[in-house]
């Protein structure tokens, strides 16, 4: 049954349900999830993805350059491309635009974090300047906060670039309801928690999208979600949990899409005794890993996800085979471990997570069964729920012995997993510092900088080895993105950064 | 006492509480174990010390606690509730974007549940003890009793996915374009705009959560009017008008109604200002745009400035309707009017 | 009518009046075997303690008894119709327009949200057909009447702002509107002061003089009684014990509990002296006495007192009496 | 000071604030506005009036239980206002008060037993043996038996009622009793059973009363000395024989002309009034009862008349006489 | 018990409170020996089965029986009523009573701040307490009790200035009696009356507040089953609709069944409208 009725002035409309998370357009200020989705169609950015996150393709950019040293970059800009709202995009455009999202602070700035300078040598050239060399500067420019902003509309808004644009900047407001890129959508209207309208840019320089208009719908529940599809009332449902989309299966109109997210959930083991008591020792860690039933777990998650051996998401650069998850359980083995360790009676311990579902998939849920599954070598664990925002202190403060959490990466790149190694952020919230595994530590080291492809494979392989063997981290899932779709609409394929990229969406 | 005097009081009251309820929440903000910093920056940023002191400094968050309060209240007299820390807005512009829908609803559905109740209870009085009396009855503690977040729930799948009757959740169906804002009131800008199958598809979307919102008001509502007009109906005044050879059915509507009423306006402004605290569970179910979703992601968030805007709002909007109530009581009850 | 048995021209008869009230502790018979008449232009008082069964009798009148709890039998013939009898219909024609009723309770029994004009003008719109205008003219021409000056400002008042005084005047206002033939007054000044009471009992005096309606008045005070009646009809534990004309019955009381009632007042021109009792209280209506139901209080009671309820016998001069003491004298003088 | 004198009354002034208390505007209720009297030990004084001119409130302030704005009331010599708690504890066992509500003035959740024992269980005294005798002899005393004690009061008629309030007055063996309309609520039979009861205590155990009633045969009838007050004041004091047969204020001629009287040879010319009694809260100039009197001059709206001996021991306060 | 029998016989919606409220009270006492599975137990294997002989309320998304935890999960629904009712009441009780007889000045503060608390949107005053404090039974059920309290002492402090007035405290007072004697042995016995029927009344009121609490996630944590959490996990699972509409109508039974019987004891209790009964 499809009830949904066209626009009334018959032009073409595509409707998608999801439960966003963004809460302003300005193109310095985003940094959530769902930022590029409505960005990413809106403001052009000198590189782009298209279809996979492997390398990326040139945006308003034509070519580059890289300096011997890897710390300048040259760019030459695309020549005729106009903003929407009728002014032609310059260099200088796009240096007032980096810098004002350098001096904006906001929570995407770090992006930006290696630039000295930028210079404008011409109307169609860029240079940036780099303080080191980094792997992953093409791939950070394909965020928002590098996206080119139409300077004099935004400054006539009240937007600066000046050092103290953090809070001399006046646009936000503006920029939430307003545009001022030259993608192939402007903002037409934003009503927060209802709706974002986007609308067909007629002056976009590349090929023109299907759609006149694309309504960006908030329905932060997945069963709504479902029910809307179900009942034609909107094309694509986002934010299906595994359980949804098998409620789909076989019912007409309707296309199921699976897909490998970049996002992953795991079980963090303090290695701080004074915090951990009986978890911080390796041995107990190693024998959690062993104990849990992955299966299960993979079946709660949902078909299509995985269980990486360590932190490492599978589709990047170098990343292990994921475990089998029918031969990864040893509980014998676990339980000699715990022999080993002196815990051969178990003990108890307090497991915490905080209340929200990841990629549909409810943590607590999860929680349960992982509870479950520890009972089996004796370690007794007592579920402690609460709000992601009050669960981030403690653990952004290491101070949690044993905890869920999930973790996207900042940029699709697998540097940015190195987070998770001994002495680095993520590694220090289970006290894990680089002494406990200098090796380990100092592999992460070379890997981050090395530029070399093959090299880089090696040292990312080891260590994920290593990282089996000896880690303060259990990777559960990585998930599987479960949406559905009307059955005639094409290109909605999964890309991790933009989610779905907008203007490749067409109707049949 | 006069009206007069007594509305002031009532706003003298109104500034005690905005202070009060900012107080609290202040309090609360500040015994809190965790921290909006950490709640609000991303991963990358709270290592960066700088950005940190730049996100302490933009909120405020590096000033002595008492110094934050007074620039509060300074700003509050102003207009001014600062700004979400989440949406990065204004809190007085969410609250004026998200108000309304929750307006809108609640006062929809007070409006079925006070014809609904008021219908009910009166039948229910006027036969009472037999099987329709009691029927009615166990419908208001049926209304009182539901869950509303299940009803949400039920409804939707019975009325929306297996029967198809009824439209899905949010304020307008998704393929239509809200009206050009003027009230926020979908319904009356889609009408002021002339568009009149807007108009009618808001108002059908108003209808399955307005009934579940408003079946516990209902309820108490029907309750209500039955005993308030049992009672007057055995009162001596009654007995007079049954002396001067009035039929029941005018007893009924002259003499018990009026009298009736009374307590059952205490009742709605009580089942109003429960309208507003049960919006939570309702809009979720719905998604609904309104002030409780707000509500719910600001505690969350810990979202302090919006916590306490979204707090003084519904506080005010309490005082507020009991002036309201109180004004309507002066209406109904001569006797309070010349007090 | 001329064929009444008594050769009363009745306006009202009340024959064999019982009225039972069903309530959680039992049945009760609150009023039982009530028979009383009264004629036009007569004022016949009712007294009784609290209880007896007064307020009972009249609501009977006005078929005002809430059933349930109330259930009245017998017949009470208003102008040769048994109003017991009647559709509603017919009885509400009758109420408020042919009979009227003033109660006891002048604070309450107004209705606190209408003004007074509006429920004064509510009988005359109903049962008369006036127009608004019309009925508003004749309102103030009533609260004229009974005594209330500024009329014209307090039409306009809610009873709230009256004194209770104020609120009896209109109330026989309201009760006189249509000019009935029959005045229903229940206790019209118990709840005021000594000073309006009698404002109140003058304005009623000077009203029967007027208006020419026969009127019941119940009190338990009997100095009320000796003032306004021609008739009396005592009551007791829900029946009448003795019915005479006034004179006679303050002269020469025939049942001893009007008797007693008469010694206990005390009376500033009676000389200080210890007062008369009547030992022993009321019955409780669940726990009657098998006999006549004073028998337990009774300074004269013998044997039979206690076993057969006596019957009310009808004396010469108007007067009955329901005791087996005047039994006994009557048959021995027959004799 | 007289050795006869049980209680003195001097300038007592009890005001009631009507508006709240951060209001600007302070209204008062005069419910008593100057009043001085005493009472003669082993008298009943009888207070007449009409409702809402201050007799209740003139007892209670008599009592002690409200303070007043002004004035003394000296028992026995001693100020009750100036005494401290623990001798005011002691003062209130030698006054006592009556109610004019039977069903009001017991509480509703306790038994006869419980009620009767209050008293004693409040000032500790006597052994719980002594305690039970003392209260069967009160039961015996206003004609009571055992049997009522394990009963609630709604389970007692009126009459039976008022009679264990007044064994509870009796219990701690009082010298003053204020009765506060002891007998209006009764029916006429048990009321003449109530007031034959009153006199006998009152021989039995030299008591004096302070009789609050508005029925004015009541008063004649029990009476010795008689005061009428109007709107908070006392407009004539004298005793029962120059109240009722030389009556000096005209209200209070009013007042007894009024009453409606079962002999109907005996008809007094009644005295109407005009209106209302005004309200206390905002009571006429000059004299209070000038608005409603058929003698009032100009003089008495302008001048409030003092009370005056105009005979001896017979007080009035009227510029007519 | 006679007189329950009586009102029984004669109020057909008392009955069924009666009878439900009972049987809920059994059930939540004896649930444990009745369950047919652990309220744990865990069936991967079995996840999302609709009701069947085997399972007469489904089970749900990690396979435990839907039934046992509906059955176990009436004990901290009456646990969490009943605290939050006996607490708030008796905080209201102490608060209104002295506020109503004190009286003046005192009275009008006290007020005012109940009045605050009242005013205050108390879903998010539960919400932050628990954002701040973390969610747990505990927290949930001192939200519960701040948001409550205030309407026990309303009720009282009326009723305390009603009874203040009355006849017997004046004779208690010109007995000598203290402050603390009148209050305790005068005014409290006679004013809690209505405060009990309120209490009666909102023990439903309680119970859906605490699983709407609960639906948002600020009850205790899993796997305890709270009725509000699972129809939170029916609203998650929604198509497999015995995972939330069987907790959702058990809330719903209970809160009818203490409702029929808050509103006729009410209706019972005045006594302009005793003689229906
Ligand atoms: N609606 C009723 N339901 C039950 N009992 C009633 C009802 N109305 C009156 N009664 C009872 O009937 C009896 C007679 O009452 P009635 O009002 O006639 O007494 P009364 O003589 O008027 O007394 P009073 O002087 O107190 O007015 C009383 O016992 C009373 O309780
Ligand atoms: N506690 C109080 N607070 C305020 N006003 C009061 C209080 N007690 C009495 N009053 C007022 O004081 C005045 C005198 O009251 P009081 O009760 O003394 O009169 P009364 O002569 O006993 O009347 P009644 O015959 O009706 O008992 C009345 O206007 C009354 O309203
Ligand atoms: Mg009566
Ligand atoms: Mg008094």
């Amino acid at each position: 049954v499809d009830t949904k009725q066209p626009a009334s002035d018959g032009s073409k409309q595509l409707i998608m349900a999801l439960d966003p998370d963004y809460e302003t357009f300005d193109p310095g200020l985003a940094y959530e999830v769902y930022g590029l989705l409505v960005l990413h169609p809106v403001y052009d950015t000198l590189m782009q993805f298209e279809e996979n996150l492997d390398a990326p393709k040139y945006g308003v950019a034509e070519s580059h350059e890289v300096s011997k040293d890897g710390l300048s970059y040259t760019f030459k800009l695309r020549k005729g491309i106009v903003f929407a709202g009728g002014d032609a995009l310059t260099a200088q455009d796009v240096k007032w635009s980096v810098e004002r999202s350098i001096n904006l602070k906001g929570n995407g700035a770090f992006l930006t974090d290696g630039i000295t300078s930028i210079e404008t040598p011409d109307a169609n050239t860029v240079v940036f300047k780099l303080k080191e060399q980094d792997a992953s500067f093409l791939t950070k420019l394909t965020y928002n906060a590098f996206g080119v902003i139409d300077s004099k509309l935004a400054m006539a808004n009240g937007a600066t670039n000046a050092a103290d644009a953090a809070t001399s900047d006046k646009a936000k407001l503006w920029f939430d309801t307003h545009s001022a890129g030259s993608g192939p959508y402007v903002i037409e209207s934003y009503t927060p928690k209802v709706e974002v309208v986007l609308a067909r840019n007629k002056t976009y320089w590349g090929k023109a999208p299907y759609y006149d208009k694309v309504i960006l719908k908030s329905i932060p529940d997945p069963g709504t979600q479902l029910m809307m599809l179900q009942k034609g009332d909107i094309d694509i449902a986002f934010n299906l949990g595994p359980e949804h989309v098998k409620q789909l299966q076989d019912k007409p109109g309707i296309q199921i899409k699976k897909a490998q997210s970049m996002t992953l959930t795991f079980l963090l083991m303090n290695r701080d005794p004074k915090i951990g008591g009986p978890i911080a020792n390796p041995d107990v860690q190693k024998a959690i890993r062993l104990v849990l039933d992955y299966q299960g777990i993979q079946t709660i998650a949902g078909e299509g996800s995985v269980t990486p051996v360590a932190p490492f998401q599978v589709g990047f650069l170098g990343t292990l085979p994921p475990r089998d998850p029918k031969t990864a359980q040893n509980i014998e083995k676990a339980k000699e471990l715990m022999k080993k360790a002196g815990y051969e009676k178990g003990f108890k311990t307090t497991l915490e997570v905080a209340t929200l579902a990841v990629e549909g998939m409810n943590l607590p849920t999860l929680a349960q069964k992982i509870q479950n599954d520890l009972l089996q070598i004796g370690i007794e664990t007592e579920i402690k729920t609460s709000d992601i925002m009050v669960a981030l202190d403690p653990y952004r403060k290491g101070q949690q012995a044993l905890s869920l959490w999930y973790w996207g990466p900042d940029y699709p790149d697998p540097n940015t997993q190195l987070a998770f190694l001994p002495g680095n952020s993520v590694g220090l919230r289970a006290n894990w510092t680089a002494e406990m595994n200098p090796k380990l530590a100092e592999l992460g080291k070379k890997a981050s900088v090395e530029t070399d492809k093959a090299t880089r494979i090696k040292y990312l392989q080891e260590i994920q080895a290593m990282m089996d063997e000896d880690s303060a981290f259990d990777v559960l899932l990585q998930h599987a993105r479960h949406y559905a779709t009307r059955d005639n609409i094409v290109g909605t394929d999964y890309i991790d950064l933009y989610k779905i990229n907008l203007k490749d969406v067409s109707a049949k | 006492m006069g009206l007069l005097k007594y509305t002031a009081r009532r706003l003298l009251f109104l500034v005690f509480l905005v202070i009060g309820v900012s107080l609290v929440v202040f309090f609360i903000s500040h015994s809190v174990p965790s921290d909006p910093v950490l709640a609000n920056l991303s991963q990358r940023n709270i290592d960066n010390q700088e950005m940190v002191e730049a996100f302490k400094s933009k909120w405020g968050l590096d000033k002595p606690l008492h110094t934050q309060y007074f620039i509060y209240v300074g700003n509050l007299v102003k207009g001014d509730m600062g700004n979400s820390i989440r949406t990065q807005r204004p809190v007085m512009e969410d609250l004026k974007k998200y108000f309304p829908a929750t307006l809108e609803l609640a006062i929809f559905s007070i409006i079925i549940a006070i014809f609904f109740g008021m219908l009910f209870g009166i039948i229910s009085a006027i036969k009472r003890n037999s099987a329709t009396d009691q029927v009615i009855r166990g419908i208001s503690v049926l209304g009182v009793s539901v869950p509303s977040f299940w009803l949400g729930l039920m409804v939707l799948l019975v009325f929306y996915v297996k029967l198809g009757i009824a439209p899905g959740p949010g304020r307008i169906s998704p393929y239509m374009m809200p009206p050009v804002a003027v009230t926020n009131f979908y319904v009356i800008d889609a009408l002021l705009a002339g568009n009149w199958s807007l108009a009618w598809d808001a108002l059908q979307h108003l209808f399955l959560p307005g009934l579940v919102l408003g079946s516990f008001t209902m309820g108490l509502i029907t309750r209500t009017t039955r005993s308030s007009l049992l009672e007057v109906m055995s009162m001596d005044f009654i007995r007079t008008a049954r002396a001067k050879g009035l039929t029941e059915k005018m007893i009924i509507m002259q003499h018990a109604l009026g009298n009736a009423l009374i307590p059952v306006v205490t009742v709605i402004g009580i089942g109003f200002g429960n309208l507003l605290g049960g919006m939570v569970l309702v809009e979720t179910i719905f998604a609904w745009p309104g002030i409780g979703q707000y509500a719910y992601k600001a505690a969350g968030n810990l979202d302090f400035p919006a916590i306490i805007g979204v707090s003084i709002l519904i506080s005010i909007n309490y005082v507020v309707i009991n002036l309201i109530v109180d004004i309507l009581y002066g209406i109904l009850d001569p006797r309070v009017r010349y007090k | 009518m001329s064929d009444d048995p008594l050769g009363y021209d009745d306006l009202l008869r009340i024959e064999n009046l019982n009225v039972e009230f069903r309530t959680t502790e039992g049945v009760f018979r609150a009023v039982r075997d009530v028979s009383i008449s009264i004629r036009s232009g007569e004022t016949l008082g009712i007294v009784g303690e609290s209880g007896s069964g007064k307020s009972v009798t009249a609501l009977s009148i006005m078929n005002l008894i809430p059933n349930p709890p109330g259930e009245v039998t017998g017949e009470i013939f208003f102008n040769g119709l048994d109003l017991l009898k009647l559709p509603v219909k017919e009885v509400q024609k009758v109420r408020g327009n042919e009979i009227s009723m003033i109660f006891q309770e002048p604070m309450t029994s107004l209705n606190p949200i209408h003004t007074c004009g509006k429920q004064i003008m509510e009988p005359l719109l109903l049962h008369k057909g006036y127009t608004k205008k019309a009925a508003k003219a004749r309102a103030l021409e009533l609260l004229k009447m009974v005594g209330i000056p500024l009329p014209e400002q307090r039409f306009k008042e809610y009873p709230h702002q009256l004194s209770g005084g104020m609120r009896q005047r209109i109330m026989i206002a309201m009760a006189l509107a249509c000019r009935p033939k029959l005045l229903l007054a229940d206790e019209p000044t118990t709840a005021l002061d000594v000073t309006i009471q009698a404002q109140i009992l003058e304005l009623m005096k000077d009203l029967r003089k007027e208006i020419d309606s026969a009127i019941i008045m119940i009190t338990h005070d009997l100095g009320i009684i000796s003032e306004m009646c021609d008739r009396v009809v005592v009551m007791y534990a829900g029946q009448v014990v003795e019915s005479s004309p006034l004179k006679d019955l303050l002269r020469e009381p025939l049942h001893p509990y009007t008797e007693g009632l008469l010694k206990s007042i005390p009376t500033i021109t009676r000389e200080k002296q210890r007062l008369h009792t009547i030992e022993g209280t009321v019955p409780s209506p669940f726990d009657m006495p098998p006999g006549c139901s004073f028998q337990p209080r009774c300074q004269y009671s013998t044997a039979i007192c206690s076993e057969k309820i006596p019957d009310l016998i009808h004396l010469p001069d108007e007067r009955a009496v329901r005791c087996w003491r005047q039994a006994k004298d009557l048959s021995k003088q027959g004799q | 000071m007289d050795d006869n004198v049980l209680v003195q009354v001097q300038n007592l002034k009890m005001y009631f604030q009507t508006e709240g208390s951060y209001s600007f505007t302070k209204k008062y209720i005069k419910a008593v506005d100057d009043v001085s009297f005493e009472l003669f030990k082993g008298e009943t004084f009888g207070l007449v009036g009409e409702s809402g001119c201050g007799k209740s409130t003139l007892g209670r302030t008599m009592l002690g239980l409200y303070k007043p704005n002004a004035g003394r009331v000296i028992f026995e010599g001693e100020d009750i206002f100036a005494l401290k708690n623990k001798s005011m504890k002691e003062m209130r066992k030698k006054m006592q008060l009556i109610f004019q509500d039977p069903s009001a003035s017991l509480n509703p959740r306790k038994t006869i037993a419980d009620i009767l024992n209050e008293p004693f269980h409040i000032h500790k005294v006597g052994t719980k043996l002594e305690r039970k005798a003392k209260i069967n002899d009160l039961l015996d005393k206003v004609g009571l038996s055992a049997y009522h004690l394990s009963r609630y009061p709604h389970e007692m008629s009126g009459g039976q009622k008022q009679r264990v309030g007044i064994a509870r007055a009796l219990a701690l063996n009082p010298k003053l009793i204020i009765c506060d309309e002891p007998v209006s609520a009764l029916d006429v039979s048990i009321q003449a059973q109530v007031i034959n009861l009153l006199e006998d205590l009152q021989k039995e155990y030299d008591l004096t009363y302070l009789f609050i009633s508005h029925n004015l045969s009541v008063v004649h009838h029990i009476c010795d000395r008689v005061g009428v007050m109007y709107l908070g004041k006392l407009v004539e004091t004298g005793n029962h024989e120059d109240i009722y047969r030389n009556t000096l204020h005209p209200y209070a001629k009013a007042l007894i002309s009024a009453i409606p009287h079962t002999d109907p040879d005996n008809s007094i010319e009644r005295i109407l009034l005009k209106g209302d009694v005004p309200s206390p809260a905002n009571p006429p100039t000059g004299c209070r009862f000038h608005t409603r009197c058929l003698q009032a001059t100009d003089l008495c709206a302008q001048v409030e008349p003092p009370l005056k001996e105009v005979f001896a021991g017979h007080f009035a306060a009227c510029h007519q006489v | 018990m006679k007189m329950l029998l009586r009102i029984m016989k004669n109020n057909f919606l008392f009955s069924i409170g009666i009878i439900v409220c009972t049987l809920w009270i059994v059930i939540a006492i004896i649930a444990p020996l009745i369950t047919p599975y652990s309220y744990l137990g865990q069936d991967l294997a079995n996840r999302f089965q609709a009701p069947s002989s085997a399972h007469w309320f489904g089970t749900d998304s990690i396979g435990r029986d839907v039934f046992s935890r509906v059955l176990i999960g009436s004990r901290i629904s009456l646990i969490a009523g009943l605290a939050t009712i006996t607490l708030a009441s008796f905080i209201g009780m102490i608060y209104g009573g002295i506020a109503g007889y004190v009286g003046g000045l005192t009275d009008e503060i006290m007020m005012r701040v109940s009045e605050m608390v009242m005013a205050f949107p108390g879903i998010i005053l539960a919400m932050t307490i628990a954002a701040a404090l973390g969610p747990s039974l505990y927290n949930t059920l001192l939200a519960m009790v701040i948001i409550w309290w205030p309407n026990y002492a309303r009720v009282m402090r009326s009723m305390v200035i009603a009874n203040k007035e009355n006849e017997y405290v004046e004779a208690a007072k010109s007995l000598g009696a203290s402050h603390f004697r009148i209050f305790f042995h005068e005014i409290m016995p006679n004013s809690i009356g209505p405060v009990l029927v309120l209490a009666t009344l909102d023990f439903g009121n309680a119970i859906l507040l605490f699983s709407g609490l609960s639906f948002l996630g600020l009850g205790s944590p899993p796997p305890t089953p709270e009725w509000g959490a699972m129809v939170a996990d029916g609203v998650l699972n929604f198509n497999y609709w015995w995972i939330g509409a069987f907790p959702g109508l058990a809330i719903l039974t209970m809160a009818v069944g203490t409702n029929f019987i808050g509103d006729s004891l009410r209706d019972f209790l005045d006594p302009r409208l005793r003689k229906e009964l």
